[in-house]
């Protein structure tokens, strides 16, 4: 038997502490595959050790909530027996080491949470972050992710439909690669993980097991050295095509009675995916693991058990269905195999050779998995001040920033992905606030998009994660939709150390108070820390991916122009310009504090655009949310994208740079035709409403600033991404 | 009966059923490419997607596929066939249509919009006003035109391209060329003009709040049907 | 019996990829490459007593397209 | 001076692409293959001095991806 040393415990990612745990619950020394099966368990992936006790915290339930953080994903009710099953998931250390397969797997992990639910995905999103475009590596890095993500979801069929992409130095060394995943599914179809059923047999289907990603749970939790890339750690390849076959079978299968219980393997493969539904059903096990399908000859239990092979599913089967559910997976050419029964007993036995190879009690490892309320400390942030603060002009900054990486036109990027196949995508990306997607053969449509900014959430985590919800919640307003739930990406540092932990708790306390008062409920979430390479962390980045419900697709706004239409702006303009975009790019600065956010306020503004979207379709051109660049950059983007004209004017007794570039938060710019109630009904809702000009001509002009023609305006946004992608 | 052949891999192929049954009001029979025996068929479509994972080239691994045998079969019948994308190039794989569709000339996938001058001398466009310009969007990383020069003359020379990349206004130039493909070719029928193949999607356009010229598409099948 | 089929494009015809690849070549400082085609190649292991025929056979219907390819068939010793 | 570089995945990495066409070769009355890898060979001419090392350095920074892939180079004589 292998002799447990301190390396091999800290190989394995356990502390001394967490090994006398282990074994207390044992009363005996593990062996190497239990020693494995507890590593990857309590790995900060599968436990959440460092965040379990904060995440507990957020508000997760509504009256149209189906089914909240817990299961693969979160479900909500959309009416008409419909529910849509959604989560987020990182694979940003994978993408880092290599980013076509790390993405390409992450997209398809996270399909797979969704339909292992029952729920066909209608449309994927992904939020990226990247470091400086002059890193040597930034090029290289975005140019695989994107291809890696757009190869997997278009072969699979499913629209990618929106995301993000943002630049910044602090993720020089540690990207993020958040993708999320939409179902549908009919409400009384759901499948959940709890396994159920005497003696029930465990099938496992889809690829043959090989040796890929072995300790991929525990890398994901632990922190990069600069040898990180010299160890070469077996990476997962994905396999879109036995993806999108194993998602025609699943479903299909799912039309008869013979699924009890389903689970697909994601990280920690069949090891977390056997002991989550054995523990949720209260169930034991007994998997013979001779049986598993392998890739390569030579496998041990230990690497069978650990392997992260993409593609694969386990499920408990109804016996008297064995026969429907071997035909229909080889009609799709998938291999399923027997490898297992349930039993009472609460034990995980693994046999080889007839065998016990490890014999593990399953609730007292799950529920017993390591919390920690880890110390956490505010640390004053060393300010970045501009090195040249010389005058600058408005129509040069502007310049500066339109033409900046992360404000430059992205149709070089998601021209990559196939947005429109299923030929439900109404409002594809840059259309829009959100994307918007029909639910088909419906009247119905659902809103998606995905924010966060980080600059805001370095400087104040709480003020940060709660404007990452209400921008969320304004971008699904602006289409005119009912923003109803979200799902988070949580990505930070090392839990370890006190100011990280500090960003950990204050954001999360940030999305709870802001989804309380919103009641925009948490449903599903991911967190991806230790995001840290040579102790140097990224900025605290909390993705919110939210979903909104439109009743009516034909009721919707985009971000429109149309001649001689009037523009407004909704919500009170102050011009705050700390951690602005202007700051950032114009001098490269990141001082003070984020806007002020009233909740009260933002759901005013929301609710009255979502009413005014919905009451007075007809007087309505466009609608633009105002956030990072302020409401300069709003107009510019509706004028790039219709090709028409603006002619504004800054009101009077107004500074013109803190009222073009500022970052107040909840508001919009409205544009409406000649004929309009709007400025009543703004009235009559308590909303703060201001005239700024009209539609006119062909470019962008201030009065007594500047004026710029669109073809200028049009080749200095898209620069950036034509070379990149060129 | 329309037919649909269904290859693992395929993924426009409900999109297509919809397209059908909501523009011609016509049953549609989806038929798994294993089938060795297609009963009766007035029309076959062969669906976008990546048949097989599009592994080793784009949409000859379906071509050894048995309903692809019938297909060859009931082609030589003057059953229409249309191959849309996927469907193209599985079409020129089994040497139904002749070319082939390579890699694009920037390589990478794309999707987009993009503007079509019609041949409407078909029976697949009959529907259309002759060099009408219509938008349709594309989405492959393959649909690249390549033939060589005997076979495009006579692909030029018999009125055998259908549809052609083109600007708003009609121009057609290497501006307005999306993958590449040899003479702005987006879509051809063979020399018995029965068989069609395109990589534009027709059936990702026939909703007024999207976009629709795929309408008119399908009702030129109407006449035929 | 082993066999390497190789499979490249015919002479004359423009190769996307490779094309891709050269730029990506040059733009990284790799600036003294001439040329640079590309192909595949397939490492067949086959039990049938005629094998070398079934071997190109397989390579003509399926491994290559002949509108822009080629292939070359060489038996491997192990 | 003119180069072969042959590229290949390493042990133990999936190949995707190698495994769907087996499949359809076996399905397709090609029963007799055992086992089928893939590979994808470039052949470069350079005008370099120090061209072999050149071509070691572009064939593990662009032409393969050192994670999953290795690499060897040949050279060819004309
Ligand atoms: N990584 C991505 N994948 C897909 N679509 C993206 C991605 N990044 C941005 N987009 C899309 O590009 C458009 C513009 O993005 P962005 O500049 O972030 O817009 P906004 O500031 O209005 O949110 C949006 O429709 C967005 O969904
Ligand atoms: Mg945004």
């Amino acid at each position: 038997m292998t002799k447990i040393t301190k390396k091999l415990l800290s190989q394995h990612n356990l502390t001394e502490e967490e090994y006398q745990k282990i074994l207390v619950i044992l009363n005996r020394k593990p062996n190497l595959l239990e020693l494995g099966i507890f590593s990857v368990m309590w790995s900060e992936h599968c436990s959440y050790k460092s965040t379990k006790k904060w995440l507990k915290t957020l508000p997760t339930k509504a009256p149209w909530v189906i089914c909240g953080p817990g299961e693969n994903a979160g479900v909500i009710d959309i009416g008409d027996n419909d529910a849509l099953v959604f989560k987020m998931e990182s694979h940003n250390h994978p993408s880092f080491i290599e980013p076509y397969q790390g993405a390409a797997t992450g997209v398809g992990g996270i399909m797979r949470d969704v339909f292992t639910m029952g729920a066909r995905p209608i449309a994927n999103l992904n939020s990226l972050r990247f470091g400086e475009p002059k890193n040597s590596r930034t090029n290289y890095l975005i140019n695989g992710v994107v291809s890696g993500i757009g190869d997997y979801g278009n072969c699979v069929g499913i629209p990618t439909v929106g995301g993000e992409c943002f630049f910044h130095e602090c993720y020089n060394n540690n990207i993020l690669v958040n993708a999320m995943s939409v179902g549908l599914v009919k409400k009384n179809k759901i499948f959940y993980s709890a396994a159920r059923g005497k003696s029930f047999p465990i099938i496992y289907v889809g690829a043959k097991t090989g040796r890929d990603g072995i300790h991929g749970a525990t890398m994901a939790s632990a922190e990069f050295d600069d040898d990180s890339s010299e160890n070469r750690p077996q990476v997962q390849v994905g396999d879109p095509f036995t993806e999108k076959l194993l998602l025609e079978a699943c479903l299909e299968l799912m039309n008869t009675k013979a699924i009890v219980s389903i689970q697909d393997m994601g990280a920690a493969g069949l090891t977390s995916s056997s002991f989550e539904m054995a523990s949720k059903g209260n169930k034991g096990i007994d998997l013979n693991i001779d049986k598993i399908p392998l890739r390569e000859k030579g496998m041990t239990p230990y690497e069978i058990m650990l392997s992260e092979t993409q593609e694969r599913m386990l499920m408990v089967i109804n016996p008297e269905y064995k026969k429907i559910t071997s035909e229909i997976f080889n009609k799709w050419g998938l291999e399923s195999v027997e490898v297992g029964r349930l039993n009472d007993t609460q034990q995980m036995k693994i046999f080889s050779k007839n065998k016990i190879q490890c014999n593990l009690p399953i609730n007292d490892l799950v529920k017993n998995s390591p919390e920690y309320d880890r110390n956490s400390k505010k640390k004053s942030i060393s300010v970045k001040y501009s090195s040249k603060k010389k005058d600058i002009s408005i129509k040069e900054s502007f310049k500066k920033i339109i033409s900046n990486e992360n404000f430059s036109n992205k149709r070089p990027l998601f021209s990559q992905y196939d947005f429109q196949v299923m030929a439900d995508t109404i409002l594809g990306p840059q259309e829009s606030d959100s994307a918007v997607i029909r639910i088909h053969n419906t009247n119905k449509a659902i809103a998606l998009t995905s924010d966060c900014n980080p600059i805001y959430c370095k400087a104040d985590p709480f003020y940060g994660a709660m404007i990452a919800v209400a921008e969320c919640w304004r971008n699904l307003c602006a289409v005119g939709a009912k923003p109803m739930a979200i799902t988070d990406n949580l990505n930070f540092g090392n839990p370890e150390k006190d100011e990280i932990m500090y960003e950990i708790k204050e954001s999360i306390r940030g999305i709870g108070v802001a989804c309380s008062s919103l009641n925009f409920p948490v449903v599903s979430g991911n967190v991806s820390l230790y995001n840290e390479t040579n102790g140097k962390s990224i900025y605290p980045t909390p993705v919110i991916g939210g979903v909104g419900l439109i009743k009516n697709y034909r009721k919707k706004a985009t971000i429109s122009l149309e001649e001689n239409g009037k523009i407004f702006v909704i919500g009170k303009t102050y011009g705050h310009l700390d951690l602005s975009m202007y700051k950032k790019i114009v001098f490269n600065e990141e001082t003070g504090q984020p806007p002020n956010l009233d909740l009260i306020q933002e759901k005013k503004n929301g609710n009255f655009i979502r009413n005014y979207i919905d009451k007075y379709n007809k007087e309505l051109i466009g609608v633009h949310d105002i956030s990072e660049g302020g409401i300069i950059i709003s107009l510019a983007e509706m004028v790039i994208k219709c090709n028409l004209g603006v002619n504004i004017k800054v009101p009077p007794k107004k500074n013109k740079k803190k009222w073009l570039f500022g970052e107040d938060q909840s508001r919009y710019v409205v544009v409406v035709r000649e004929k309009n109630c709007i400025e009543k009904v703004a009235k009559d809702a308590g909303v703060f409403i201001e005239s700024i000009g009209s539609v006119k001509g062909k470019g962008l002009k201030i009065e007594k600033l500047f004026e710029i023609s669109n073809k200028e305006l049009i080749n200095m946004n898209r620069k950036f991404f034509m070379d990149c992608f060129s | 009966m329309i037919s649909i052949v269904v290859f693992p891999g395929s993924n426009c192929d409900r999109d297509l059923k919809v397209a059908i049954e909501k523009t011609l009001k016509k049953k549609v029979d989806m038929v798994w490419h294993k089938t060795a025996n297609i009963k009766k068929s007035d029309m076959i479509f062969i669906p976008g997607g990546f048949s097989f994972g599009d592994h080793l080239r784009a949409g000859i691994l379906a071509t050894k596929s048995p309903a692809m045998r019938e297909v060859e079969r009931l082609s030589k019948k003057g059953v229409p066939i249309i191959g849309i994308c996927n469907g193209f190039q599985i079409l020129t794989e089994c040497n139904l249509l002749p070319g082939i569709l390579i890699k694009n000339r920037n390589p990478k996938f794309l999707c987009k919009s993009v503007n079509l001058k019609v041949d409407n001398n078909s029976i697949f466009t009959s529907s259309f006003k002759n060099n009408q310009i219509i938008k349709l969007p594309i989405a492959h990383s393959q649909g690249n035109y390549f033939a060589d020069k005997k076979v495009l003359n006579s692909l030029e020379d018999n009125n055998q391209v259908i549809f052609r990349y083109c600007s708003a206004k009609g121009e057609i130039n290497s501006n307005f060329n999306p993958n590449g493909s040899m003479n702005n070719i987006a879509g051809i029928i063979n020399s018995s003009k029965n068989v069609l193949g395109l990589m534009p999607h027709p059936e990702r356009a026939i909703d007024l709040t999207i976009q629709d010229d795929g309408i008119l598409f399908f009702k030129s099948l109407k006449m035929y049907l | 019996m082993k066999y390497r089929v190789y499979v490249f494009f015919k002479n004359g015809i423009l190769d996307p990829e490779a094309e891709a690849i050269k730029k990506t070549l040059h733009t990284s400082g790799f600036k003294k490459i001439k040329s640079l085609k590309k192909g595949k190649f397939f490492d067949i292991d086959t039990s049938g007593k005629n094998s070398k025929d079934e071997i190109s056979s397989l390579s003509e219907k399926i491994l290559s397209n002949p509108i822009i390819e080629n292939f070359e068939i060489k038996k491997i010793d192990n």
